[in-house]
């Protein structure tokens, strides 16, 4: 059993890396309709920042995280100003390609401005572990997910309860009419852009003391966080959050008791199968199409 | 045959001939052969997007698969005069448009961002199948192939493989044409732009997703089988997120629903990386071709949002106001 | 003889019930109307029809040369029973033009399939050639000669509607169901379109089940009409008497005879 | 490609394509752009870094060694691409250093083909060693590695529980299958207790690290490059497995690994043993860090460095020996006879019908010293025999 | 109070308004009628800065709009129930109407202007929890409307308001007209229901293929020979 609940507990916490990076993804695909493959570039790119900060300039952690966010805020809103908005007519296949190039001038910038090395980077949390009745449980894992709970809640406050939330939501749906009812778009543009980015910068200075600050930390967080807000549906803000746990927790019990080696294939087996019973994800509302 | 296609046959002709006439090098003639390969590859995704609306972005797998089976069968079928290669990319063909119908079933309940992901991780899946399944695969060690071997004549030279692979790409793409532009095509167009109308107009949208998903996941595979006779060498990581993306940037690039567009999108993203490096400055930093082929990749979907092909249309506008219509149609696309 | 025939159609959303119980029967041959207010449930009466909703109970015949009943089938094996339809938002292939929306009608009674077309068979030129032949007559037959290779979405609002009953009468149907062909018209497109609707079941011999606000439109071309409210029928009769039944007044005319 | 002919027809004087009087033009292929940028730009800085220090005294024998570099960002395709442009249109005089088991595997029928001098491979595909006369393997496969793990694990860790956690690909697969084969032809086959998979870009090694402690090891054997092996070590460490040995790769014996997995497992790090089959030493290690010094300042020396830095070492030794008899033919012939000592490498030698490559390695393991932490060699060199 | 001078549109080659000069008086009912394709929308585009004119100005209280944002637009007062309904089809019926009250400044008295649309449109009521996109036809049109009105505009521009209502709806929603505009809000309409609309407008504008080709008082447009013929329906 304290196996169990070993696999659980760190299933929860890469999980929610998994869902922080996949809510910036719903948050953008929600507003812009933009599948964002650069999400996990952007990512490194800012846990590359908070590194620097810390390692090269003697920033203490928290201010070095506090930097990194600030860089990007700035980042996100560039991205979005320069790439995404001049193209904002494009087609929703059109906008991939963008965030693709993306990919190459940002991993590409990175590897020149950072080089190619890999670096430890410390945890937010550095105590030391706690032991209950077997389990060894890392404070650092307890913060993330608790961080997790309560940007998620913020989130879901946000867009569901608030005048912005409509706003975000109407422009999902159709950006000419909410601007003919005076919802100023590229604000909440932006404001997707900086969240989104924020949250990825996050994903990536928490998941660094694991796959070490480099420009390939954020490969798996990445492809985990599109497979997160399918599963979990991206109906809803909860849903892709709970896909991310989920992704997290069954990965880690696939491995565990039944295999290591075909895990991959079982769990996206699994995500397709899910899909098929339930195709817009377990917690997306179906509703029938009006004709 | 009319003054059309006359025209197309002359410009076929002239392109095909062009490497035998410039008398390029060795290395030069394998990247045009990829480039020819991965035009048949996009070409049947530009089936599956830029004809029915379908998104995947797990077609990686279906030329994985095409190479591994072309590959296992040349290996393993006893030298039979050049029989084992067609037996190869027939069945490099065939056995994704099996597995291909496998994924229009999937489509058949999703859409949109649902089916993207979806696919993608079936891609993944894949991939991880090609790993694991080393009695078929040989696992990540990867596979040796010969080169093809038609009936004898072993088409080992650049060229002759080159020649090979453009009638295929030729046949390809007039079979495409045909059946776009008939009631198949006008079926998968409907499907794409008022799935409500199709249905009621009587397209079965679960045959016509499967129509699209196999018929293109065949073009992929029959690439995917020509290709590992190209490199004699397939393993499972290029089968990958990667070039499935990669696909589909050559098919927006180039253009949606345009055959040719397929061809301009696979040598752009085939061809760029590669000249970028060779010229002098950019080849030595580090990573700057690549940070310029993302460049451009913004670019030209910046300035040419319906894609490389539709260029030509423009410019002809410009000269002869007639086309008009044809050029409202073009922007309408997608 | 009746071509259609609806038996206690009933159909629910959660907790609302949009069609409750609902009979009526279309006799071939004749402009049948629909109304009711809005939200009453005529489009969704239609979807039902046209197997885009699956009704909670109820019977839906169809008679063409044969019983059919609809709910065996599925949404595209309707149309080549005979039976097509119009929708109430315009739904057209944005990207084609106007010939190539009209042969999207064809679709089912076309022969060939992907081989024949891609090796461009004999008998699948031939097919071709004969579908366009078709279409165009078509085309003529609604006044739109000249506009063929134009792009159906660059057209008019009521140029598109025409569009889309030409989509439909070039299956050959036995009945049309048109959800608001007028909606978007004024007073002298409208009477064109009853002119139109007029001549199609006169000298096509197609059956129409129209769904209309246009009160000009229905009582002038339908010859019985049935009204409903809440899903229910309220009243079903001959353009005179709807106008004159009190119930109809107050709930869907508002006191308006026109 | 007639430089073959050439030099058999007319006498000793004739030179191979790409030699003149003064200069030996040569090429490699490795991943320079792109996500695995990090193995191959170390590496081949580490190759250049050699030739340069070579130029600046004067070449070989009056030759400078010009370098040409392809990037094939770690694709089949792009390496035969690049292969084909460097012996046909570039018509270098040997390649060198060819990085990337997929590229080296695909192009292996051309340079058979060709029959020009293939020197070093940044692979360890186990083929090599039978490809042919033109091939000069040097670093040891991961077979084989794998192979003297278990020669190791018996002999100086006495290890009666041993578990693989090994690196889902063809680095791991290899190494655990060649740790098979040893342990059988050691007759010690029941000591091998689990083998655990991990994918190289995981992000949680839980399930690994509590597979392994169910079999409660003495020895675990990780098979991995560094990101993952660093996260099997840092999970080991939360999981409580401090004071189990566990031995890794030549490819993580290097400062730079230490550096990335160090302080998240402090305790777990200080039972940690590497394989290597270079003496690295602070002196022997001294020309190359002087030569990256000068040359790129900014690049990583790592184990990547110092296998491109052997690479070049290889090479240059084979042309100091062949002296002005360079042809293929020539070149081929002085390298059957070589037995070079005097670089990082412990021997490298090879003779007809020859091309195993290094075979002696020896283990090392971590000492801190205030607070960072080396790798000190704690065995001497051996072979499986 | 908002005019419209010399305005030239295209949609790329298509020349879709030319020279058009219309003028709306504050407190007056303006509409705007006109065939099928006749540019009548894309004149309200242009008002609401969806389509930028090539040439003319715009101008309400003599501040020029012409580089003004949609956006800006509505907050400066204008804003419409446009052709096609454009519900958001994934928000409910109260969100929707809260979106159109997305530039108000006075928060506090949403919730009142929320029962006073509830009160026209009492079906809305009834359905304000459901998602738009499953309304019906008729029901989107009334959202449509009823959004706009949230807004409290200074003008109400209405792209065919009657458009898929049934005959007591469209009723009812002209009266709806009248008694905002009596409440001192100007009203820009766009109708086929050329009879209607001019019996309760003060002004009518007449488009042909992107050109005004007659305007006046609707009294007199009403009695307009030409206009029965091509618009009443009369002869
Ligand atoms: N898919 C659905 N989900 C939920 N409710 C629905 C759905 N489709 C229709 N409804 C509801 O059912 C009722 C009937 O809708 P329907 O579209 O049939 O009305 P209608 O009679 O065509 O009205 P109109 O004249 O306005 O077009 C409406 O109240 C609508 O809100
Ligand atoms: N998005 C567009 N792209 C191209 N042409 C357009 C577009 N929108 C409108 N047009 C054209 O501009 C002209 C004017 O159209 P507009 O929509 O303003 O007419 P309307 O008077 O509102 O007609 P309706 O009564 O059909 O609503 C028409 O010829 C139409 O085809
Ligand atoms: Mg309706
Ligand atoms: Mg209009």
């Amino acid at each position: 059993m304290a196996i169990f609940f070993q696999n659980v507990i760190a299933g929860l916490e890469t999980g929610s890396l998994y869902a922080l990076a996949a809510l910036g993804l719903v948050l953008i695909f929600r507003t812009s309709d933009v599948v964002n493959f650069a999400q996990g570039e952007m990512a490194m790119f800012s846990a590359f920042i908070s590194f620097t900060l810390f390692d090269s300039f003697g920033f203490s952690y928290y201010l070095a995280v506090l930097g990194a966010l600030v860089f990007a805020l700035i980042f996100g809103f560039l991205v979005e100003r320069i790439f995404i908005r001049p193209a904002s007519n494009a087609s929703l296949v059109s906008k991939m390609i963008i965030t693709l190039g993306l990919i190459m001038i940002i991993g590409g910038l990175a590897s020149a401005i950072f080089g190619i090395d890999s670096y430890y980077f410390r945890r937010a949390i550095d105590v030391d572990n706690i032991k209950v009745s077997g389990v060894v449980i890392q404070p650092n894992a307890i913060f993330i997910i608790a961080l997790t709970m309560i940007i998620t809640g913020i989130l879901f406050y946000i867009i569901n309860k608030t005048k912005l939330g409509i706003a975000i939501r109407a422009t999902a749906q159709n950006e000419i009419t909410a601007r003919l009812m005076g919802i100023p778009v590229f604000k909440v543009y932006s404001f997707a852009w900086i969240t989104a980015t924020l949250l990825g910068a996050l994903a990536g200075i928490l998941i660094a003391p694991t796959t070490n600050v480099s420009t390939t930390m954020m490969g798996e967080v990445h492809l985990k966080s599109f497979i997160a807000a399918v599963l979990g549906g991206f109906g809803s803000f909860y849903g892709p959050v709970l896909g991310g746990l989920i992704i997290g927790v069954l990965d880690n019990l696939v491995g565990m008791y039944i295999s290591l080696a075909w895990k991959t294939v079982i769990v996206y087996g699994l995500l397709i199968v899910i899909l098929i019973l339930k195709p817009t994800g377990l917690f997306g509302k179906t509703h029938r199409k009006k004709v | 045959m009319n003054k059309k296609t006359t025209i197309y046959i002359i410009f076929i002709l002239i392109i095909s001939s062009l490497p035998f006439i410039l008398g390029v090098q060795r290395s030069t003639m394998t990247l045009i052969n990829t480039i020819v390969i991965y035009s048949i590859a996009a070409l049947g995704f530009n089936i599956l997007l830029g004809y029915s609306g379908q998104i995947s972005l797990g077609h990686a797998a279906f030329m994985g698969l095409g190479a591994y089976i072309s590959a296992y069968v040349t290996n393993t079928l006893p030298e039979m005069g050049g029989v084992e290669f067609i037996i190869g990319i027939f069945l490099a063909g065939l056995i994704p448009l099996v597995i291909g119908l496998i994924l229009g079933l999937i489509a058949l309940r999703l859409e949109g961002h649902y089916l993207a992901i979806a696919t993608l991780g079936f891609g993944v899946a894949i991939q991880q199948v090609f790993k694991e399944w080393v009695a078929f695969t040989n696992g990540f060690s990867g596979m040796n192939a010969s080169a093809i071997n038609l009936f004898g004549t072993s088409l080992r030279s650049r060229e002759s493989f080159y020649i090979f692979s453009l009638i295929i790409l030729a046949l390809l793409s007039i079979f495409s044409y045909n059946f776009i532009h008939s009631k198949i095509g006008r079926g998968l167009i409907a499907m794409r732009d008022s799935e409500h109308a199709a249905q009621a107009m009587g397209i079965s949208i679960f045959k016509y997703k499967l129509i699209a998903f196999s018929v293109s996941a065949f073009y992929t595979g029959i690439a995917g089988g020509l290709y590992v006779h190209l490199i004699r060498f397939v393993e499972p990581n290029q089968w990958g997120v990667e070039l499935s993306l990669n696909l589909l940037a050559m098919v927006v690039i180039g253009g949606l629903a345009s055959i040719f567009g397929s061809i301009l999108g696979a040598a752009f993203l085939t061809a760029i990386p590669e000249i970028l490096k060779e010229i002098p400055v950019i080849g030595e930093i580090r990573n700057l071709s690549m940070i310029l082929t993302g460049v451009l990749l913004i670019v030209v979907i910046m300035f040419m949002p319906q894609g490389i092909a539709r260029l030509g249309i423009k410019i002809k506008f410009l000269f002869n106001k007639k086309t008009k219509e044809e050029k409202l149609k073009e922007e309408k696309v997608v | 003889m009746d071509i259609l025939t609806i038996k206690n159609l009933s159909i629910s959303f959660g907790g609302l019930k949009a069609v409750d119980n609902l009979s009526f029967n279309v006799e071939k041959n004749t402009i049948y109307g629909l109304i009711g207010p809005n939200g009453a449930g005529k489009t969704t009466v239609f979807n039902c029809i046209s197997r885009f909703y699956n009704p909670d109970s109820g019977e839906l015949k169809f008679f063409n040369n044969k019983e059919y009943n609809l709910l065996n089938y599925k949404t595209h094996q309707v149309i080549d029973k005979g039976l097509v339809r119009t929708f109430q938002n315009v739904e057209l292939v944005k990207t084609m033009t106007v010939l190539e929306n009209i042969l999207i009608g064809l679709q089912t009674n076309t022969k060939g399939n992907i081989f024949s077309y891609g090796f461009r068979l004999p008998g699948a030129i031939k097919e071709e050639k004969r579908i366009r032949k078709k279409a165009l007559n078509v085309i003529r037959f609604l006044g739109l000669k000249g506009k063929e290779h134009e792009l159906a979405a660059s057209q008019p609002y009521g140029i598109q509607k025409l569009i889309e009953l030409g989509r439909t009468l070039v299956s050959d149907p036995s009945l049309i169901i048109l959800d608001e062909p007028a909606a978007g018209m004024n007073s002298t497109e409208t009477k064109e379109l009853a002119k139109l609707i007029i001549r199609i079941r006169d000298e096509l011999n197609i059956t129409i089940l129209l769904v209309e606000h246009d009160m000009s439109l229905v009582m002038d071309i339908c010859e019985k009409i049935c009204v409903i409210n809440f899903g229910k029928k309220i009243a079903e009769g001959s353009p005179i008497e709807i106008q004159q039944n009190e119930e109809v007044q107050k709930a869907y005319l508002g006191g308006e005879i026109v | 490609a007639c430089g073959n002919d050439s030099s058999e027809t007319s006498g000793e004087k004739e030179l191979a394509q790409g030699v003149s009087e003064d200069n030996v033009k040569i090429g490699t292929v490795a991943v320079q752009s792109g996500p695995l940028s990090f193995i191959g730009a170390p590496y081949v800085a580490g190759m250049e870094a050699y030739f340069k220090t070579i130029n600046k005294d004067g070449g070989v024998n009056g030759r400078e060694i010009e370098l040409l570099k392809k990037d094939d960002e770690f694709k089949p395709d792009k390496s035969v691409q690049a292969i084909e442009s460097l012996i046909f249109d570039e018509e270098v005089f040997a390649v060198v250093g060819h990085l990337g088991t997929p590229g080296v595997v695909a192009s292996e029928e051309i340079i058979k083909e060709e029959g020009i001098p293939s020197v070093y491979f940044g692979s360890g595909a186990a083929s090599l060693t039978e490809a042919g006369e033109n091939f000069f393997p040097v670093q040891p496969n991961y077979l084989y590695e794998g192979k003297l793990m278990s020669k190791f694990a018996v002999e100086e860790f006495n290890a009666e529980d041993v578990v693989v956690i090994y690196q889902n690909d063809d680095v791991g697969n290899d190494g655990l299958e060649g740790f098979k084969t040893g342990l059988d032809e050691l007759d010690k086959k029941d000591i091998l207790k689990a083998e655990i998979p991990f994918g190289a870009s995981d992000t949680d090694f839980t399930v690994p690290i509590q597979k392994a402690k169910e079999q409660d090891p003495d020895l675990i054997i990780i098979y991995g490059l560094s990101t993952g092996a660093a996260g099997i070590l840092k999970n080991m460490e939360n999981a409580g497995m401090t004071d189990v040995d566990s031995l890794t790769t030549y490819s993580n014996a290097d400062a730079s690994f230490l550096e990335v997995a160090a302080p998240a497992a402090e305790k777990a790090i200080k039972n940690l043993h590497v394989m290597g089959w270079l003496e690295v030493t602070e002196e022997s290690l001294q020309p190359l860090m002087d030569a990256m010094k000068e040359y790129y300042p900014d690049t990583p020396i790592n184990s990547y460095t110092m296998a491109g830095w052997v690479a070049g070492e290889t090479f240059v030794a084979g042309l100091k020996k062949a002296e002005d008899n360079l042809s293929w033919d020539g070149y081929i012939e002085a390298m059957n006879g070589l037995n070079y000592t005097e670089g990082l490498a412990s021997e490298i030698s090879y003779s007809e019908g020859e091309r195993e490559g290094v075979t002696q390695m020896a283990v090392s393991e971590v000492v801190e010293e205030n607070g960072s932490y080396q790798f000190k060699q704690m065995t001497d060199f051996m072979e499986f025999k | 109070m908002l005019k419209l001078q010399n305005i030239d549109a295209y949609y790329g080659f298509i020349h879709a308004l030319k020279n058009i000069n219309i003028n709306i008086k504050k407190g007056e009912i303006v509409t705007i009628l006109g065939a099928n394709g006749a540019g009548k929308t894309s004149t309200l585009k242009v008002i609401s800065g969806l389509l930028k004119p090539q040439k003319g100005k715009i101008k309400f209280n003599n501040k020029s709009f012409n580089k003004y944002t949609p956006e800006k637009i509505v907050s400066e007062g204008i804003i419409q129930s446009p052709e096609g309904r454009q519900i958001f089809p994934e928000l409910s019926v109260e969100e929707n109407l809260k979106a159109g009250a997305y530039t108000r400044k006075d928060r506090n008295n949403i919730e009142n202007s929320l029962e006073e649309v509830y009160n026209y449109f009492p079906i809305l009521k009834e359905r304000k929890k459901q998602y738009a996109g499953t309304l019906s036809g008729g029901e989107q049109q009334m959202l449509a409307i009823a959004r706009a009105l949230m807004a409290k505009p200074k003008i109400l521009l209405l792209d065919e308001p009657s458009l898929g209502l049934a005959p007591i709806i469209v009723k009812e929603i002209f009266q709806i007209i009248k008694d905002i505009n009596k409440e001192g809000t100007t009203v820009l309409l766009v109708e086929q229901n050329a009879y209607q609309a001019l019996s309760i407008a003060d002004y009518g504008y007449i488009l042909e293929t992107g050109k005004v080709v007659l305007e006046g008082n609707s009294k007199e447009l009403l009695v307009n020979t030409d206009i029965k013929k091509a618009y009443l329906g009369g002869n």
